[in-house]
């Protein structure tokens, strides 16, 4: 079963690494839905001892949303701000790439000083969850167009959501639920607030939002 | 004892305008005239009494109060100056105290009344009495303090009744020094060369003179007594520090410190014959010397 | 009815008309008459127990159970030390409402007076406090109170700036007090006799270290150089009655803490004594020199704070030098100049401070060198003010000799005393006095020959108007009480020895042997006093006899020049400029000067100013340079939210890193 | 009745007024429906915490809902902040200049959001389970981010934009903590429906594993720190309370900080007793409120808008609780009656500024000088306000000031001491400087009249009578609360 989810979570380590070395925002946030695609999958193999109805819905759920629904609201925000396709970072792509490299090791480093977490889960899965929160950071932090934020919040909500899927198997479903819907709103509001940026500014540059200040 | 005293205030008020007289003639003498007659202070206040007096205009009730309350407190101050031993009339721990603010009342009222008149000469007299006096004040209390330390008392009459040749043996260097800063505190206070000159007549120069310019008649009067009696009541401090002859006989002891009040007198005029006035900016040192030479001798007293 | 009822009645009556007079504010008319009707009232009603304290020297408390939290309950009391700061505090409360009614007259506004009477009531509730949080809740409230009454003439920068600089300095002192009550408290209850319980068992770095607080803190209130900044800004900005009040009693609640928190430290540390002295001297040296280079009355008279607090300094040192090396006759009388020259300085401070009020209300300006000839145009005013001005100098026989001597008395004591460390402080401290008495006298010679003697300067001053009754009378009430301390003093004298037995914390008995001393000198200075009475009497009969009324009326003497005019007069910045010139590296006092060019010379100007020397040179640039270090930390907020998120991950990975074992 | 059963009212009621506001027609109508919901509501959350009175603690929905004194206390400053806020806003609203005039649509939206707002902190009260705890606080961030930019201009798109990464970002960091407190939790073999029950896991916190347990408190500590404006993850508060709306404003820093913090206090008790109550969480948080303090002086000295100013001052005030719940102890008493009188105080503070700004068009304290004379009620309401909020006596805040210098004298905390004294000071001085003008300074320019109606009037007047009554007396039913809550953040019983 391991290896199942130890391949689910390589899908991610490249998806990620993909998405830090993308110029072009439309790939990027094809990364990440294929990213959504994975973390819906990830439940079942996870719970795998019988396929609970609580358990498959999540995961409709999780790749209805983070698989379908994200990307296109983002595609339509895109396709309305319609400015330059690239990503323009303030760190160029390969530097990038080798940032994400440094933060799986480190991430493994880290989770090395944490005990064994309890329901012995596969060895892999809280360095990658750690890894994935590093890189969408990154991206925030690194990256000058809005729809990149947006992406990076993503990408953090992804990592934490394998950690939850994977360690906290028995997370009342409710919560699940709402934490889901959580991103999604968080999602949609920022694709909106963007939406007004571009109408008020006419860019989506977040680079030139420093009118406030001291 | 109470009749040495009361004896102690009668001889100021009498004798205290022959000083003037005998350093009036001690310059004559050193100048080679023959001078004033030694009584003559005593004829100008005999005059100054008998004269009108003319008020400016701008003035008021504190310009006459000026000289009344200056000899008044001339007067209250003679009472507490021992002399030779005997205790002064009024006589109490840290008398000296009001000794020094009785002088204190003095000034501030001449000041003002000079002030009143508005005369800028008057106005510059005072200005300069009033720097003059905020520094001799605290090298006469220092003085004082180091007797006081040295005989243990904090009475006038006390601390000068417990000098004596003897005391001279223990710690003359002391004593010696406090005479000096006294001698200058006196001739400050007075208005006296090398700090003032009494008798010259160039307003833009005098100190204590220009600030009575425009009194004149009884109120003169008063004035020139009351800075008679002032030079009496300082100097017998002086004498009372440098030399305390104490023979024992109430009598000898008067006769001597009067000699000295005279001595004194005479060292005035000497000064006066032959020291220039030094300039009114060399003064202020003149007089933190002083302070300086009382520390000095406070010094020597505690190591 | 007791005595602590009366209090309490007392601070209610006035917090209520306060109250009641802001919210009468609509008509100009009865907020006035509500407030200080109300004022009065109070005052009278917490003089009555105070003195009844001092006559009976008993203490009372009451505890009220209604809880200020973290207090032990609303708990007031008073004793003997209370006593002597609430009798002038009441008194000149009182006094400075009924010349305020007049002053502000028309200038008034609807929170004049509720500021003034929560200022009284403050004040009291200050002295009466037994419990921490209360002494802080009214420490606090008296500082607010004033600051909204020395910026009531909002109109000009000035006030403003005076205003802001007073709530900065007031505020950083009680930023110690804090600490050092936070110490106390944290030892056992807010209550005092808990703190006394606490600070006796300090250690004795803890306990140096409070001390060290205290004396900053209630420094600052009071008025110490070289934490006196906001005083001279503050006091003129004021309104005169104002200026009295604060100037003559609620600096002195600085001295009323400092005495009652060192009595909570327990045995005083040599050097207390000493450092007080020293602060003593300093201050008053220097204020006195600070006020002989000013030219505006009440600026002036503002620095002459500084310098009496300076006296009481130095009376306290020597008190608590004296405790220290075990010479209760140095202590008590230290003490009890100080405590006297507490009351002393109320009385003859008030008196001026009104003085000028009535000199601003009358000539229209406070500049001495627009002044002059005042005393033909307002004879009440002048003669009040030279009481003052003669009393303040601590000349014979008013109350300011008193309590000089009594330190004098006290210093006098220490020189004859075996310990060498007293011998030195004595010495210092009669040496500091004698200075400040010269300086002092020049300066008021100078402030009252200008003001109210010679010729008006300018026309202002020649139309001045006398003040009306309502103004004179309370000035007149406090110069009796000058002459009146002056002559019962030997009567005076007892009274104060029960609060000196509180700040000894020994028996009244020590307190009394050590007052003792002191009797006789004061009698036979009432005696001299008689005499110097008498005397003037005399002579001005003699006078009047030699004279009768033949005395001719003509034109001051002017050295035969042909046309003198006002202006010629000596001014006030001429007259002190001997003495400034001496001490001019002290005072630094800045010059504009067009010297007179040609044998025609044309327009010349000549202008001195002397600032404050701590405030351009020390905390002027202390502000400039924190602010500047402050602003430098901006760079790190320019707007970026990348670099934004960057600082929070940072932070959790630092967290992650050095937290997490 | 047993109360209990109907704690789900005080979330469905202001959805339903959400609901309401959306159906209504005119601007006149959301104002009515916004006072009639907020009044009722308060009447019934006051009706709960008189409950949590009687009984201690009140719990419904299978244990997820759940009210105990904390809660309780923060739900009662939670109804003054909104009450307040909701009386405020016709006075607000009809002030508006011409310009930017919210439309009945804008208006219809602000309704929903402010009720929906309402609804966000009530879960965020209410909730028993750590995972909806940050679910409720996710959505405040939500719901609140179109509050800021009511009045469109670019300067409020970008502090809304900046709100909402900044805050979305930090609450994600809630997240993973929250999941650490849940893997820690999962050695305790719950079924699924109560493992992330708060009082679950506190009545067997010891059987927590501790080093996961501090992992997830550094995650919430940044996590809801970020929230609720704690250097160094402030930066979102300054843009944010500048350009919100005054009534969102005085939102934002009369509560929804409080509840950020309110989380982080749940929070405290479970990690301490898991780690052996060694103190761990209290050094940390008394860090943070340092650094809070001092950043807030550095910062506030060099402000020229009114509401940035008062921003700052927040953040500052965030920063004392913060030092309050680190000392522990009676200092969490403090803490928690400064959350009080903080939120009282700067309500009243950002309602002036509002109505100031909306007089003179703008929030730069230059244009707004000499405010007493120009605007009596609310320019008095501002100077008393800030005199409080720099902890002048005898109002509330120098009481809780006080309290707090105590306990940290009492625990030789003699640094903190320092520099708590030395940051208050630095903020005074930044205040007062600016305060004097603001109140007595010469009028720039000639703003339009500020007929301030009877209402207004009554709020100034609450507002600062209030301040001024618990400066000098604390009614004892209130220290009750505040023990038994202090009770709670300490975990272990702890004498006062």
């Amino acid at each position: 079963m391991n290896i199942v989810i130890d391949t689910a979570l390589l899908a991610l380590i490249v998806s990620s690494m993909l998405l830090l070395g993308f110029s072009q925002i439309r790939s990027c946030i094809r990364a990440v839905a294929v990213q959504g695609f994975v973390l819906g999958a990830l439940p079942l193999v996870a719970h795998g001892s019988g396929l609970v109805v609580s358990t498959l819905l999540l995961s409709a759920v999780t790749v209805a949303l983070k698989g379908v629904v994200f990307p296109r609201v983002l595609f339509r925000f895109l396709r309305e701000a319609d400015v330059r396709r690239e990503v323009e970072p303030f760190v160029g792509h390969a530097a990038s790439v080798l940032v994400g490299f440094l933060s799986l090791a480190g991430s493994v480093w880290m989770c090395s000083r944490f005990p064994v977490f309890p329901g012995n889960p596969p060895p892999l899965v809280v360095p990658v969850s750690f890894f994935m929160v590093f890189v969408g950071l990154f991206i925030i932090v690194s990256r000058k167009k809005a729809v990149s934020q947006i992406l990076g919040y993503l990408v953090m909500e992804n990592g934490m959501y394998v950690f939850g899927v994977v360690v906290l198997r028995d997370m009342p479903l409710l919560v699940d639920l709402g934490v889901l819907l959580d991103a999604f709103a968080a999602v949609f509001v920022m694709g909106v607030a963007v939406h007004h940026i571009t109408r008020e500014f006419d860019h989506m540059d977040v680079d030139q939002l420093d009118t406030l200040k001291g | 004892m109470m009749f040495l005293s009361l004896t102690n205030v009668v001889l100021a008020l009498l004798a205290a305008p022959l000083l003037l007289g005998v350093i009036n003639r001690t310059k004559a003498f050193f100048a080679g005239r023959r001078g004033q007659p030694l009584l003559q202070a005593y004829y100008d206040l005999a005059k100054l009494l008998r004269k009108d007096a003319v008020y400016s205009r701008t003035t008021t009730w504190v310009f006459r109060a000026g000289p009344v309350v200056g000899l008044a407190c001339a007067l209250t101050a003679a009472a507490l100056a021992p002399l030779g031993g005997a205790r002064g009339l009024i006589s109490f721990p840290c008398d000296l105290i009001l000794l020094a603010y009785l002088f204190g009342v003095m000034r501030f009222f001449t000041v003002v009344a000079a002030l009143d008149t508005g005369s800028s000469f008057e106005g510059m007299g005072a200005s300069r009495e009033v720097q003059f006096s905020a520094l001799a004040e605290p090298a006469l209390l220092l003085g004082l303090a180091v007797v006081a330390r040295l005989t243990g008392e904090l009475s006038l009459s006390g601390m000068f009744a417990a000098l004596s040749p003897a005391a001279y043996a223990a710690s003359g260097p002391v004593l010696a020094l406090v005479g000096v800063s006294f001698l200058v505190v006196v001739l400050a206070e007075n208005s006296r060369i090398p700090v003032d000159d009494p008798n010259t007549h160039l307003e833009l120069t005098m100190i204590h003179e220009v600030m009575v310019l425009d009194h004149s008649g009884p109120d003169f009067a008063f004035i020139l007594y009351g800075a008679a009696l002032k030079l009496w009541v300082l100097g017998s401090l002086l004498v009372n520090v440098v030399l305390p002859v104490r023979t024992g006989s109430a009598a000898l002891d008067l006769a001597a410190a009067l000699a000295g009040m005279l001595c004194l007198a005479v060292l005035v005029g000497v000064i006066e014959s032959c020291m220039a006035r030094v300039r009114l900016l060399r003064v202020p040192q003149l007089l933190v010397g002083a302070v300086v030479v009382s520390g000095l001798a406070f010094v020597l007293l505690l190591r | 009815m007791n005595p602590m009822q009366l209090t309490l009645a007392g601070l209610v009556i006035l917090m209520l008309s306060g109250g009641a007079s802001a919210l009468a504010g609509r008509s100009a008319a009865w907020s006035a008459r509500l407030g200080v009707g109300g004022a009065v009232a109070g005052c009278i009603l917490g003089l009555i127990p105070a003195v009844g304290t001092l006559v009976g020297g008993l203490s009372l408390s009451v505890r009220i159970p209604w809880p200020p939290p973290a207090g032990r309950g609303f708990e007031l009391g008073l004793d003997p030390l209370s006593a002597v700061f609430l009798v002038p505090m009441t008194l000149l409360g009182a006094l400075c409402a009924v010349y305020g009614a007049a002053y502000l007259g028309k200038g008034a506004r609807r929170t004049s007076w509720f500021h003034y009477n929560t200022l009284v009531a403050s004040m009291m509730a200050v002295v009466l406090a037994r419990d921490a949080v209360v002494f802080l809740i009214a420490w606090e409230t008296m500082a607010l109170s004033s600051f909204f009454l020395v910026i009531h003439d909002h109109g000009k920068a000035q006030a403003r700036r005076a205003a802001w600089l007073y709530m900065v300095a007031t505020h950083l002192g009680t930023a110690f007090l804090l600490a050092m009550f936070a110490i106390l408290c944290a030892r056992g209850s807010a209550g005092f006799d808990a703190l006394a319980r606490a600070g006796a068992a300090l250690p004795a770095p803890l306990a140096t270290v409070l001390f060290v607080f205290a004396l900053v803190g209630f420094g600052t209130k009071a008025g110490f150089m070289p934490f006196h900044v906001w005083l001279p800004e503050a006091h003129p900005a004021a309104p005169s009655h104002v200026s009295a009040l604060m100037s003559g009693i609620m600096i002195k609640t600085g001295i009323y803490g400092l005495m009652r928190v060192l009595g909570f430290l327990g045995a005083p540390a040599p050097w207390w004594g000493g450092c007080l002295l020293a602060v003593g001297v300093t201050s008053g040296v220097l204020g006195v020199l600070f006020a002989l280079a000013q030219h505006d009355l009440k600026r002036l008279l503002a620095y002459h704070s500084v310098e009496n607090i300076g006296i009481i300094a130095i009376g306290l040192g020597l008190g608590y030098l004296g405790l220290a090396h075990g010479l209760p006759a140095v202590a008590a009388l230290g003490f009890a100049g100080a405590l006297l020259h507490v009351v002393n300085h109320a009385v003859f401070k008030g008196l001026l401070f009104l003085g000028a009020g009535a000199v601003l209300h009358g000539a229209g300006t406070g500049e001495l060198d627009r002044l002059g000839g005042l005393l033909k145009r307002m004879p009440g005013t002048g003669a009040a003010f030279l009481v003052g001005a003669v009393a303040i100098c601590g000349l014979p026989p008013l109350n300011g000799f008193v309590s000089e001597f009594l330190i004098y008395l006290s210093a006098f004591r220490g020189v004859v005393s075996p310990s060498a460390a007293v011998v030195v402080a004595g010495l210092s401290g009669l040496a500091g006095l004698a200075l400040i008495g010269g300086l002092a006298a020049a300066c008021f010679t100078k402030a009252f020959g200008v003001v109210f003697l010679g010729e008006p300067r300018t026309e202002q001053a020649a139309a001045a108007q006398e003040a009306g009754p309502a103004m004179r009378w309370p000035m007149a009430a406090l110069a009796c009480l000058c002459g009146a301390i002056g002559i019962f003093s030997p009567a005076v004298l007892p009274l104060l020895a029960p609060a000196v037995a509180v700040v000894m914390k020994g028996a009244p008995e020590a307190a009394t042997a050590g007052l003792a001393a002191a009797a006789t000198p004061l009698t036979w200075i009432v005696a001299a006093a008689a005499v110097l009475a008498l005397l003037v009497a005399a002579l001005s009969a003699l006078r009047f006899r030699l004279l009768g009324a033949r005395a001719r009326q003509a034109v001051t003497w002017d050295c035969g020049y042909a046309a003198p005019a006002p202006r010629m007069q000596y001014t006030a910045s001429s007259f002190a400029q001997p003495l400034t010139d001496l001490f001019a590296p002290l005072l630094r006092t800045r010059r504009e000067h067009v010297p007179p060019k040609g044998i025609f010379p044309a327009g010349t100007t000549f202008a001195t100013e002397t600032d404050d020397l701590f405030q351009r040179n020390l905390y002027a640039p202390l502000f400039r340079m924190t602010g500047a270090a402050l602003a430098w930390f901006r760079w790190a907020q320019q707007g970026r939210v990348q670099l934004y998120v960057l600082y929070i991950a940072l932070t959790l990975l630092a967290l992650l890193l050095f937290c997490v074992e | 009745m047993n109360a209990a059963g109907f704690l789900w009212i005080l979330i469905a009621l202001p959805l339903l007024g959400a609901g309401a506001c959306l159906a209504c027609r005119s601007r006149g109508g959301v104002m009515a429906v916004i006072r009639a919901g907020v009044l009722l509501w308060a009447a019934a959350a006051l009706v709960f915490v008189r409950g949590v009175r009687a009984e201690g603690s009140l719990s419904a929905g299978w244990g997820w809902l759940h009210l105990d004194a904390l809660s309780a206390y923060h739900l009662l400053v939670m109804t003054a902040v909104f009450t307040l806020s909701s009386l405020y806003l016709p006075a607000y609203f009809r002030g508006e200049p011409a310009e930017h005039r919210t439309d009945s649509a804008g208006m219809r939206r602000f309704g929903a959001l402010w009720f929906g707002a309402l609804a966000a902190m009530a879960l965020v009260l209410l909730s028993d389970n750590i995972g909806i705890l940050w679910v409720g606080i996710e959505a405040t961030t939500l719901v609140t981010a179109f509050l800021i930019c009511t009045h469109r201009t670019p300067e409020s798109m970008e502090a809304m934009w900046k709100y909402l990464i900044i805050c979305s970002v930090g609450v994600a960091f809630a997240f993973m903590g929250t999941l650490f407190a849940g893997a820690a939790a999962s050695g305790l073999h719950y079924p699924g429906s109560q493992a992330l029950l708060w009082t679950c896991l506190n009545e067997n916190a010891a059987r927590l594993d501790p080093v996961l347990m501090k992992a997830a408190f550094l995650f919430l500590l940044v996590g809801y720190g970020t929230k609720a404006g704690i250097a160094p993850m402030h930066s979102w508060l300054p843009d944010a309370h500048s350009q919100a709306p005054a009534p969102v404003s005085a939102l934002f820093s009369g509560f929804m900080l409080n509840a950020a913090l309110y989380a982080v206090m749940r929070y405290m008790p479970l990690v301490e007793t898991a780690t052996g109550n060694t103190g761990w969480s209290h050094r940390l948080l008394l860090f943070f409120g340092l650094a809070s303090l001092l950043t807030a002086a550095a910062f506030i000295g060099s402000q020229r808008d009114l509401k940035r100013l008062l921003a700052y001052c927040s953040i500052e005030h965030i920063g004392i609780i913060a030092i309050g719940l680190g000392l522990g102890g009676f200092g969490v008493f403090a803490a928690l009656l400064h959350t009080l009188n903080h939120s009282l105080a700067k309500s009243l503070a950002f309602f002036a500024a509002g109505r100031l700004g909306q007089m003179h068009g703008t929030h730069d304290m230059r244009r707004l000088a000499g405010s007493l004379k120009t605007a009596p009620v609310w320019g008095g309401a501002l100077l008393v306000s800030l005199l409080v909020l720099v902890g002048a006596a005898p109002f509330a805040v120098f009481l809780s000031e006080l309290i707090l210098l105590v306990v940290a004298a009492g625990q030789g905390a003699y640094w903190t001491l320092g520099l708590f004294l030395a940051g208050a000071a630095a903020v005074f001085v930044g205040i007062l400087r600016n305060a004097i003008p603001l109140a007595w300074g010469d009028p720039a320019g000639v703003p339009r009249p500020e007929r301030a109606g009877v209402t207004e009037k009554l709020l100034v007047a609450v507002c600062v009578g209030a301040l001024l009554l618990l400066g000098v007396w604390l009614p004892g039913p209130l220290t009750d609360m505040l023990g038994a809550a202090v009770h709670i953040v300490e975990g272990a019983p702890h004498e006062l």
